[in-house]
């Protein structure tokens, strides 16, 4: 809505799931520790199952504002999976605690209230949709950033197509969700620390994987903190090669109401990333460093 | 309690109206599809603050979570008056409530211009005008100054016979002298607070946070300086006064009532809840009736639980 | 950090004062003993505002709680100058740090009065003008107005060496130009924020909850406007600046001094801690020193925890 | 401080148990229900033991200020027991949720921290010092008013005052902490519902026992409701009988600093309660019906 419209601000029937109005309490049905991050489960009695990339907004229904008054708004969460079950949808988070709304959604005890809004935004396109002759996926995940690419993953294998899995975390207390959401395949990993996998950059493993032909009939999908995004972003651009990021920004709303998750253009001015993105094609933004941003 | 109000000849079903710049019915209609225009929060809706050109707003970061509320820097991204006439107006149009259009200008031509422009729409049930800017002729903020603001007043009044809302700024030592003068220069009513000035330190750098270094602070923070500025303006003023700042909650609504507010606003609690403005609405219509001041000003009400004897 | 600070060439160990009225140093002795005199929280004591004559304070209710802060009505009660240099000063003598006296009148002659009589006084290190008083000659409130905060420190100014600092009231929509008049008419240093207007309705009969119908608002709902006054203050003057206003930590207090300000006070947070103030000055010590913007303006210092490649 | 000075606010050496300073992080060691009330403990390892009527500053640890950012500031609590243990003083507190501190404390969980500021004020005086052949005790409480009387008691049978008791409650929701704290011997009640003794006011039982010989040796404490309170103190002042109400007003800060807790003096101005109080003379008071008092 904000300067140059891009080609997402259409109104209306963009093939997302439109959340139902307004926030709905839901029951933390689980909180388990994986790694140095936590996966805590709700139970969502009427949203519809979201798209891989899309998020929701959370604030628990206790303890919110406990620390100098924050947190005050509700805060950004991708899916990380979604599974049917009789009563409703449950929602899986993983969560780093960084800050007061981290550490209370960290902490959420089962049978506690959940405030929750979503699906929100756009997710991630099919293959096929970000080229001619693209038909597989190369997933580039970098800490907290691997949970929309699990949710992401499983429907890509649903389609039948081809995904690569490659993901980064910097050392251990940095690390975790990679048994609980990407148990069903393998994921090659890289770690600053050389605690697992390649010493150093997942972006390394995303390299010598451009380099083989395959990439050709490839997009990549990436999700982690504004470094490694960039990193990609130009990388692809350079071979290019389709991609999509998973971006982050300051959220207030999560719906388009307070216009503060800009992030810029490659045309100038600016998109709300909650409701043109999260997930932006690589060529649409102008970098993906933007400030304030980040988990 | 009966919910009814008129705010310058314009009816509306309940007093819950949205501040401006924190609801975006388009966007909103893209998340929750037509669900949220069928259980619409608002009893009018007030767009965004426009301005003659577009605007691209200021570089992020655009927000900063303060204690029980949050600083904006947005800086009024708009698609300008041309494109918000093409292409936000039509489905604006498609809402179930009227439409009152926030306008902001600097200097008295491109007010005129824009006020001209916008009141001719059929769309459009009335006017918000947010005086938060400088007068380029005189360099000073309009909201900041009575004479500016009656001015102002004077040249827009003749335009439209349409309700003209002046938004005044809170960023003044006696904001009702403010508000008598936009009476005196015509204005319809008068809607409270705005922003206050605010600014936020990167914990890290020790720089401001905020790309455009300051912004505006809202939220239940501001509640009780909203509160005092529109009770200090209902009582200066005649024409009905729309009061917001901080208000979650329909006790927090009746609060701005009885201090004389016509109607109430939403706008910071719309973020933490798309049907805040709801809820608000029902818990006004289930409110009880003030209790007359039992024991003489003393414990007046608060003596709760427990009063063996 | 090296925390000495010199403010109108008043030496102090380190830059956490206390706000006035926020900290009765005689009635936290009744309270916690020697032990509170023994690690005194503050590098100068700031009273509680004197008037030239006895006052009682506001009737009851004179506090409210607000989202993040609390509303305080209380009225300035105190013994007057007479019993507050008879039965006070000995006891704040025996304090181990410099004291700063509050004083407050309305009209010059009676300020006069009142700085004359305190400064004479060799207890006392400086004082502290709470300007937020009509001027009975011109019924105006003196930190309101440029002009009548200049004329009265032209008045005061000549009347003794020592410090003199005005406190500035955040009530106006250019606390600079106040700061500016204060340092044009001789004061030594200024301080801010004081209390922000404001009201609260009691939920149940919804009438003024306040004895006194309304007061100030304080606490960490006004931080973030009390940063930005102590931002736009220090830019436009040269004398130091003591910064207050919702600081609660080391970081508040950074942010404040990174704002501009030389030292800063707590005020509504010795309410939740009687030691806050030693918390806070701790904390500054081991504050690590700012992070240079690193990943130019853009995501500086906010990426915590993962950061792969 | 403010207008005439009380006798009472000569500085400092006034013979009350002075707090440690700052507040000091405590251990909530027990939390159980009690009738319509709840009565919860937190173990002080460096407080000294309190007098009876003083009160602590309290606010829990986690979860302060989640209730559109309330509660701010502590909430003043009379202690209703004091028991020394080997490592440190258990402090009993009797509550009443009536609002968001309250609902907080009242769902303190045992292994929770406590910040606890006190023993602050005055308590209450033994009765020879308030009158020539004054020796005995009657302890009136109402409500929630009833827990400092607890410790009262206990400390006057130490001293081996002869004490009666009356206690007196609106309706069952509105009753609690007498097995608990009045175990030891009988206390006389009076309900208005009429659910447990004397249907009516447990003023009634007062007047009964001041028309008594008893009563000319025997000073009156009382701790309730304003209401309760102004009616004992206009009772006693009428039999001139020597009566100390342990009072409440809002309070910001419990140490004398805000000058918030104003209640009007009998000779005029203002005391603050905190530090002049909570108990106070019914003779200094104006009226025990403040605004903005009442539990
Ligand atoms: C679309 C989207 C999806 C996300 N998905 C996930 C996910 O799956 N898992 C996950 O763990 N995280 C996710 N995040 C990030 C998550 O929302 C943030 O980490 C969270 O909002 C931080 O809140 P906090 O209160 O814990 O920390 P905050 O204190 O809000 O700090 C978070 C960051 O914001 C900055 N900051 C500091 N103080 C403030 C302030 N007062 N106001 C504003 N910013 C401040 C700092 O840079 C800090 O590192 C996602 C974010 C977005 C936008
Ligand atoms: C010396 C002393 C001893 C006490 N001892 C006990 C005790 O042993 N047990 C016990 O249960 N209670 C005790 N109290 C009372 C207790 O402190 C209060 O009930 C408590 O502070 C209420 O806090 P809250 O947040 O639960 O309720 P609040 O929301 O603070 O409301 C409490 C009362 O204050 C008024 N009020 C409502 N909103 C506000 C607001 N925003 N700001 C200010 N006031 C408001 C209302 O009248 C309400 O009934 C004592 C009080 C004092 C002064
Ligand atoms: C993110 C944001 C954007 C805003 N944009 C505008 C605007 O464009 N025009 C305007 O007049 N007010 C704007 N406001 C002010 C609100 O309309 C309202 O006056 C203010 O936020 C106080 O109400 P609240 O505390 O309920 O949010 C904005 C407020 C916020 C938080
Ligand atoms: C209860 C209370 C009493 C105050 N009394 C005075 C006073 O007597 N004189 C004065 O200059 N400021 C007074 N102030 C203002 C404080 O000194 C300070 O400027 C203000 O509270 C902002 O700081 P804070 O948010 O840290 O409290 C008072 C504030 C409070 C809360
Ligand atoms: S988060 Fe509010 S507009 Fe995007
Ligand atoms: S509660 Fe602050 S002075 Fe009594």
């Amino acid at each position: 809505m904000n300067g140059p419209e891009t080609a997402a601000s259409r109104p209306r029937s963009e093939g997302r799931a439109t959340a139902p109005p307004g926030r709905r309490l839901c029951e933390v049905i689980a909180n388990r520790a994986s790694g140095g991050y936590r996966i805590f489960s709700a139970l969502d009695p009427v949203g519809p199952e979201p798209g891989a990339g899309q998020f929701y907004m959370l604030a628990a229904m206790d303890g919110w504002g406990q620390r100098d008054g924050r947190p005050y708004v509700p805060r950004a969460f991708s899916v990380a999976e979604a599974v049917r079950e009789e009563d409703g949808t449950r929602l899986d988070f993983l969560v780093e605690s960084v800050g007061p709304g981290t550490e209370r959604l960290a902490g959420l005890r089962p049978g506690e209230g959940l405030w929750v809004t979503g699906p929100l935004g756009r997710g991630f396109s099919p293959p096929d949709e970000l080229g001619v002759g693209v038909a597989g996926a190369v997933l580039v995940g970098g800490g907290i950033g691997i949970a929309p690419l699990a949710i992401l993953r499983r429907q890509l294998a649903e389609r039948g197509a081809p995904v690569r899995t490659l993901l980064g975390f910097r050392d251990r207390e940095h690390t975790g969700g990679i048994d609980e959401l990407f148990a069903c395949c393998e994921a090659r990993l890289a770690t600053e620390d050389g605690h697992a996998g390649h010493r150093g950059y997942v972006t390394d493993l995303l390299s010598v994987l451009l380099e083989g032909d395959a990439a050709r009939s490839a997009a990549v999908y990436a999700c982690g903190p504004p470094a490694m995004l960039e990193r990609v972003r130009t990388m692809c651009a350079v071979r290019e090669v389709a991609c999509e990021l998973a971006m982050e920004a300051p959220m207030a709303c999560g719906f388009g109401a307070c216009f503060g998750c800009a992030v810029p253009l490659a045309g100038g001015g600016y998109m709300r990333l909650c409701i043109d993105g999260p997930v932006v094609n690589g060529a649409e933004v102008e970098t993906a460093l933007v400030a304030g941003s980040g988990h | 309690m009966e919910l009814g109000v008129e705010i310058g000849g314009l009816r509306l079903a309940h007093p819950v109206l949205n501040g401006s710049g924190t609801f975006d019915a388009i966007a909103a209609r893209r998340a929750f599809g037509d669900a949220i225009v069928a259980e619409f929060p608002f009893s009018a809706f007030v767009s965004k603050t426009i301005t003659p050109e577009p605007r691209a707003g200021n570089p992020p970061p655009r927000i900063f979570e303060t204690p029980a509320g949050m600083i904006n820097s947005i800086g009024l991204p708009n698609k300008g008056l041309e494109g918000f006439l093409e292409r936000d107006l039509p489905l604006l149009a498609e809402l179930p409530v009227p439409l009152i259009v926030s306008v902001m200008a600097s200097g008295r031509a491109e007010f005129e211009r824009l006020v001209d422009a916008v009141a001719e729409r059929h769309e459009v049930a009335a006017l918000e005008l947010n005086v938060s800017c400088p007068n380029v002729e005189s360099g000073l903020i309009v909201g900041e100054q009575p004479e500016e603001t009656e001015a102002l007043l004077r040249v827009l009044r003749p335009l439209t016979e349409k309700p003209l809302i002046v938004k005044l700024t809170p960023n003044v030592a006696d904001p009702a002298a403010v508000a008598i003068a936009a009476e005196r220069g015509g204005a319809d009513a008068v809607s409270l607070i705005n922003t206050l000035k605010a600014t936020a330190t990167d914990p890290v750098t020790r720089r401001p946070w905020l790309g455009a270094g300051r912004g505006g602070l809202s939220g239940p923070a501001i509640r009780a300086l909203a509160l005092e500025q529109v009770r200090a303006v209902a009582a200066a003023v005649s024409i009905p006064v729309i009061g917001m700042g901080g208000i979650e909650s329909g006790a927090d609504a009746l609060a701005f009532l009885a201090a004389g507010a016509a109607a109430i606003a939403v706008g910071t609690a719309n973020f933490r809840d798309p049907l805040a403005a709801k809820r608000i609405r029902i818990e006004l219509e289930m409110a009880p009736p003030a209790v007359p001041d039992g024991l003489g000003g003393g414990a007046r009400g608060r003596i709760p639980a427990s009063t063996s004897t």
